[in-house]
């Protein structure tokens, strides 16, 4: 409990030091707000953050009262003689070298200590993720359970997870600010990071590096589940046999997706036909609240859109337009929102 | 050193030496290239070469290039270029060995 | 006669042998940004050829011995210009433009023969920065050599010896300065690149 | 006494070509080697790009108004980001303190010109023909959209195809040689066109500030040289240097650019300190305070600045120990940077300040640099970065160093020396306007991308989703965008406005210090009939206030006013040389025969250049009060 309350007190401080700016920065609607930390990494960036922003606002106060003062009680009067030609002072040099020191070593100790803290896990015990970012999605593959989904990142609560991070194509930044501070997923290199979350919930995030033309539409959740409930959808997601449909509408679908020239070519869909590796893995397709990767959510409407004309709804995206018919695209719309 | 006049060279260097240091490098070369070849040398072959290396480099920039004579000036430029270039580049060297050791363990 | 070419200075140096020195020192940071680039990718091509399959120590080391001795050449000819010895000035600049087109006619051979080889500039990394790293330095060296044409020619009219035995020592720091670059990278790519 | 063409005869050397003679008019200008026209050419081009920068900006702001708005395509909105960013601080910002460097030094130092004139024109020539060259893909559909450090490998051929990213990496290597040679003449000129008696820390700090700054420019250009080197490589000629496949590091480029630029910022802000340094003292009718503490600090901030760059790249994964290296040596930035801030206000004090618009626009830039310093030193901690890193916080932090710091800099030295340039005062109400609209529309569009920053906005993101709760702040920031446009329009219409009705300046309109005040307005194209021999730091107060007398030189005394004074002749080469490399680079993209013909006039050109006669001209200045 204390932890909570320590949290809910530093963000209350926080945001009511940045209203003190005027700012709504930590209130509710910011799902991406870095005030609002929902793990120890996120905290921990944090408090840092929060340390540094005292420091700025209280030497801004000073130094600007100090400069606002000079100007008006210096300010030309009629008759001014010509003022006293100082040239300087090494006392007050010596003065604001040293102080300036003294703050920069206040926020160089806490700097070292949390950037060797956060580098690894706390623990061995950890469950192991490897995110791939692709030209404006995320893949996301869970080496020790041989499970592969996209876009939407389920963890346990709780749980130390270990990520690492390879990119497909280009430069990318992996980003889920109410857990972890970012991380580059970069091409033909492996980075690593770490996060907790300590509540369930579905957590904002995005693509933080300009990787070209949607790099604006390269969303992504991370969906924090207790135990049992992660536990459930693992096993499910492993115990997909052969798909068979009673309602005909799913079952048209299906043959349409798997239909030769079609959705088989670029993903994979346990449990039939597709096994493309281009697109993402839409095994649980149904069960996801975004699709296009975070940016719309996932109601028929939108995936009836998304599937008559990509490019209208994500500009530069790589999947095709297949002129698809209504009732290509009503079937299709049936049989992935089967996929739970 | 009293200002030297336009063309530069109030000290005289007379060509007899520039000879002698045109023999020097000669030999130091020959030096550089046997060291390759003596297996003996392999453990220290990267130190000798580096310090074959920065002998000629001083002996051309020295006498060649009439650092030695001529104003501190040029010194201070040619100095502060060469140690800013290998500060930089031992430093990115320096990075990049580093990550691919870290990413070594992490590919493990 | 008023003599232009004798500016007073605050430093008491000339303003063209103080802008030639800044330019040196800023090409260091150049070619240290070019030997760094192949540093860093020394060892990391994925396929053939290597370094090692292609260099000719012996060869590269007459190549580098021609450079050298056209670096002696260089300072003779600047010594003889302050000397105002017409003669030897001409010979020495003669010679130095020589052995800089020699020691291109061996760069030209070794491209030759390793492209030949099959190192391109798109096989492999080595290829990439071993061609642009030396590419470039031939290219100063070539440069260069019409520099030091250009003087020889100008040489053949009536001179006004203050100005020129400072034009021809410019354009020996330039030629020194290209000479010590490739002592560096002989040193690092070719030596410690077969043997280390 | 030999007429001055028989002074020319005798010391012609070979054959030499003739000189352009005209001195008015077009070629006049095109073939000018005078840094005063140079001067003007630089202000009036950096200008019209800072309007083109600006009028990019506002369509940003405009799509970014409001959630998933649709005003400008995806592919259009990242163009224009690109070409913002890349105007602002190649084509705005820095040619604009170009401009300064050029007017002023040879005056702050006594001087007649600047080191190698020729040069000078060059590189004006050179960024002239750069940013239209790197402007050219508006007209050919194909506008660079990679960002204004163009990160690997998103640069290379296969994510971005097409020549736009070939007109933006070679239009910045034209504008790299330019500035690169400038750096060159600008230091020679300061370490050796130095009036006699003006020792290095005799010089006006906007001398020191040049000077580090041209240090910064000849060290750092080489490293972005190298990496669009490479780069060109890649694309135009196959090579792997940051092909993937070939099991490249992409990584390297980050390193390559931002060894360049970091210190290329400090190249940005410097020239803005030291006009203000220049502004303050005149309006404070006090010397600078701690003198060799801001010229110390200077030289520190032009060295610290090569050893920071990596806290551009905290979120790459370059591991805790290289983060906390970089994170300690950015924090140690901090303290010279601040250390000047306080120099700023202890002028200030106890002095006898007088509003005019140069000490607004410099008591702006005090301000607005301060928080902008220290939201620096707030992503200076990498942990804390890893939240701020490539967000709208950092955006906040770049536009208060840059706008509320060089731009509003900038703009105290446009207000400060107007009248040096053209006789005549800007409209003083004017003035204020532009202050307080800018001051304004400045802060309304910034601030709230702090808080942007922090509510999770990533950079350079064409549109975002109403349930980030970004709108309000959103729609505020492009309010403020539009009122800093009104601002900047006041300043326009002030400076057509003074150009031709301000009121006619007095020699020494602000009682000011510096060299610079002590010729006519504007100066004559020989600037100083005797060179000033210079005994005190203000040496222009010194002789009014503090009775020091105007000493004589040795050298006036055996030539006093009847050998004249030699003005180096125009030449046609810089600005020729400067088209044939620039038709090379153009070459390059499109067809052999173009780049051979560019390299043709190039070489031509050099010849031309170095076998061109001395000529000028000998100018006698009677009747000049001395």
């Amino acid at each position: 409990m204390v932890g909570n309350m320590k949290r809910y007190r530093h963000a209350a401080v926080a945001s009511a030091l940045l209203s003190l700016f005027g700012a709504g920065a930590a209130h509710a609607q910011a799902p991406q707000s870095v005030f609002a930390p929902a793990g120890p990494v996120a905290r921990t960036q944090g408090e840092l953050l929060s340390l540094t922003l005292y420091i700025a606002i209280g030497i801004f106060v000073v130094v600007g009262s100090i400069l606002l003062y000079t100007v008006i009680r210096f300010r030309e009067r009629p008759g001014d003689p010509i003022p006293k030609q100082i040239q300087g002072n090494t006392t007050l040099e010596v003065i604001w070298t040293v102080i300036p020191i003294v703050i920069l070593t206040v926020i160089a100790v806490p700097t070292v200590r949390d950037s060797f803290n956060l580098a690894s896990p706390p623990t061995d015990d950890v469950l192991e993720v490897r995110v791939i970012g692709h030209q404006w999605w995320w893949e996301f593959e869970y080496p020790q359970l041989g499970l592969v989904t996209a876009n939407e990142l389920k963890i346990p609560v709780g749980k130390v997870v270990h990520l690492t991070l390879e990119s497909n194509d280009v430069i990318h930044s992996f980003w889920v600010p109410r857990l972890a501070g970012k991380m580059d997923v970069v091409p033909n290199r492996v980075n690593s990071m770490w996060l907790v979350a300590e509540e369930s919930g579905i957590f904002y995030g995005q693509c933080a590096e300009y990787c070209g033309t949607s790099h604006a539409n390269m969303r992504l959740r991370v969906i924090a589940q207790p135990a049992e409930e992660f536990e459930a959808w693992v096993a499910a997601r492993r115990s997909v046999e052969a798909l068979a449909f009673a309602d005909d509408l799913a079952a048209r679908g299906k043959e349409i997706f798997e239909s030769t020239g079609s959705c088989w070519a670029c993903h994979t869909v346990d449990g039939t036909a597709a096994d493309g590796r281009v697109g993402p893995d839409l095994t649980d397709f149904g069960s996801r609240t975004t699709l296009a990767a975070g940016m719309l959510p996932n109601t028929p409407e939108n995936l009836a859109a998304w599937l008559r004309d990509p490019q209208a709804v994500k500009p530069g995206a790589l999947m095709p337009r297949l002129n698809l018919s209504d009732a290509d695209i009503e079937a299709l719309t049936a049989f992935l929102h089967s996929l739970l | 050193m009293n200002a030297p006049n336009p063309s530069g060279g109030v000290h005289h260097v007379s060509p007899a030496t520039y000879w002698k240091v045109g023999g020097t490098l000669a030999v130091l070369t020959a030096l550089e290239v046997a060291v390759v070849y003596i297996d003996a040398l392999k453990p220290f072959l990267a130190f000798l070469l580096l310090l074959i290396g920065v002998i000629k480099f001083a002996l051309v920039a020295m006498y060649f290039m009439h650092l030695k004579f001529d104003a501190p000036i040029f010194s201070r430029f040619f100095v502060g270029g060469i140690v800013l270039a290998i500060v930089l580049a031992v430093a990115v060297l320096a990075i990049v060995q580093h990550n691919r050791a870290a990413e070594a363990l992490l590919r493990g | 006669m008023s003599h232009v070419g004798v500016e007073r200075t605050a430093t008491g140096v000339p303003n063209r042998k103080l802008g030639i020195w800044l330019f040196l020192a800023s090409e260091c940071m150049f070619f240290g940004a070019l030997i760094a680039t192949y540093l860093v990718y020394q060892g990391q091509s994925l396929v053939g050829p290597y370094p090692e399959d292609l260099f000719n120590i012996p060869l590269t080391t007459v190549s580098t011995f021609v450079l050298l001795m056209s670096s002696l050449a260089m300072v003779l000819a600047v010594s003889a210009s302050q000397r105002q010895d017409m003669r030897g000035t001409r010979i020495w600049l003669g010679v130095t433009a020589g052995m800089g087109l020699i020691f291109l006619g061996f760069q030209a051979y070794e491209y030759a023969h390793f492209i030949q080889a099959g190192l391109t500039l798109s096989v492999n990394l080595f290829g990439s920065t071993f061609y642009v790293l030396t590419g470039i330095h031939g290219t100063h060296v070539l440069i260069g050599v019409v520099w030091l044409l250009s003087l020889l020619v100008h040489t053949l009219r009536p001179l006004d010896w203050s100005r020129r035995a400072l034009d021809i020592e410019i354009a020996g720091l330039y030629w020194h300065f290209v000479d010590v670059v490739w002592i560096v990278i002989f040193t690092v790519i070719y030596l410690l690149g077969v043997g280390g | 006494m030999a007429t001055h063409d028989e002074v020319y005869q005798g010391i012609r050397s070979g054959f030499a070509l003739p000189r352009p003679q005209s001195t008015t008019g077009f070629w006049s200008w095109v073939t000018t080697v005078d840094h005063k026209r140079i001067g003007i050419m630089y202000f009036v081009t950096s200008i019209f790009f800072f309007l083109v920068g600006g009028i990019e900006a506002l369509f940003i702001r405009a799509q970014l108004f409001a959630p998933n708005l649709n005003l400008i395509s995806a592919d259009r909105f990242n163009q224009l980001f690109t070409m913002h960013g890349t105007t602002m601080v190649f084509l705005a910002v820095m040619p604009l303190s170009a401009a300064f460097f050029n007017y002023l030094l040879p005056l702050m130092l006594g001087a007649r010109d600047v080191a190698f004139p020729r040069l000078n024109a060059f590189s004006y020539w050179m960024y002239l023909f750069g940013g239209i060259f790197i402007n050219l893909g508006w007209f050919v559909e194909a506008v660079p959209a990679v960002g204004w450090f163009g990160y690997a490998n998103l640069t290379s051929t296969t994510y971005t195809p097409g020549l736009a990213t070939d007109y933006w990496a070679l239009g910045l290597q034209i504008l790299g040689i330019g500035t690169l040679v400038s750096g060159f003449n600008f230091i020679v000129t300061i370490l050796n066109m130095r009036a006699p008696g003006m020792t290095l820390m005799k010089m006006p700090v906007f001398a020191w500030t040049t000077l580090v700054t041209s240090f910064l420019i000849i060290f750092s250009f080489p490293s972005v040289t190298v990496g669009l080197l490479l780069l060109t490589f890649d694309r135009l000629f196959g090579a792997n240097f940051f092909e993937v496949a070939a099991n490249a590091d992409v990584v390297l480029w980050q390193h390559l650019f931002w060894i360049f630029g970091h210190p290329e910022v400090y190249i940005l802000i410097l020239p803005a300190m030291g006009i203000v340094s220049e502004i303050l003292p005149t309006f404070a009718r006090k010397p600078l305070f701690g003198y060799s503490v801001m010229v110390f600090s200077t030289m520190l901030i032009g060295f610290m600045g090569f050893m920071v760059w990596s806290h551009h790249m905290f979120t790459v994964g370059l591991g805790p120990v290289v983060n906390s290296i970089f994170s300690l040596a950015t924090m140690a930035i901090a303290i010279p940077t601040g250390v000047k801030i306080f120099n700023w206000i202890s002028t200030l004090w106890g002095g006898s300040i007088r509003f005019r618009t140069p000490l607004l626009f410099a008591l702006g830039f005090i301000f607005m640099f301060m928080i902008g310093g220290l939201s620096g030193v707030m992503h200076s901690s990498a942990p804390s970065n890893a939240q701020q890193q490539d967000t709208y916080f950092v955006v906040a932090h770049f536009h208060y160093v840059l706008i509320g710091g060089a731009i509003f800099a900038l703009f105290a030295g446009i207000y400060y020396w107007f009248p040096k340039v053209t006789g005549r005062l800007m409209n003083e109400t004017l003035g204020k306007l532009n202050f307080i609209l800018m001051f304004i529309g400045f802060n309304v569009t910034f601030f709230p991308m702090h808080f942007l920053g922090l509510m999770g906005m990533p950079r350079r993101i064409y549109t975002y989703g109403p349930e980030l709760g970004l709108t309000f702040w959103n729609q505020v920031s492009t309010v403020g965008a539009f009122i800093l446009a009104v601002g900047v329009a006041v300043f326009l219409v002030n400076l057509a406005v003074s150009l031709r009705r301000g009121e006619i300046a007095a020699a020494d309109p602000w009682d000011a210090r510096t060299l610079e005040w002590m010729t006519s307005n504007p100066p004559p194209v020989y600037n100083f009939a005797e060179i000033p021999v210079v005994s005190a730091r203000d040496e222009f107060w010194a002789r009014k206030y503090e009775g020091v007398a105007a000493r004589e030189s040795a050298a006036a005394h055996e030539n006093s006013g009847e050998r004249g004074i030699h003005l180096p002749g125009n030449s046609y080469f810089p600005i020729l040389m400067a088209a044939g490399i620039t038709i090379f680079s153009l070459g390059l993209l499109y067809h052999a025969a173009v780049t051979f013909t560019g390299l043709a006039i190039t070489v031509l050109s050099l010849f031309g250049w170095a076998f061109e006669g001395v000529g000028g001209t000998i100018v006698y200045p009677e009747g000049e009060a001395r």
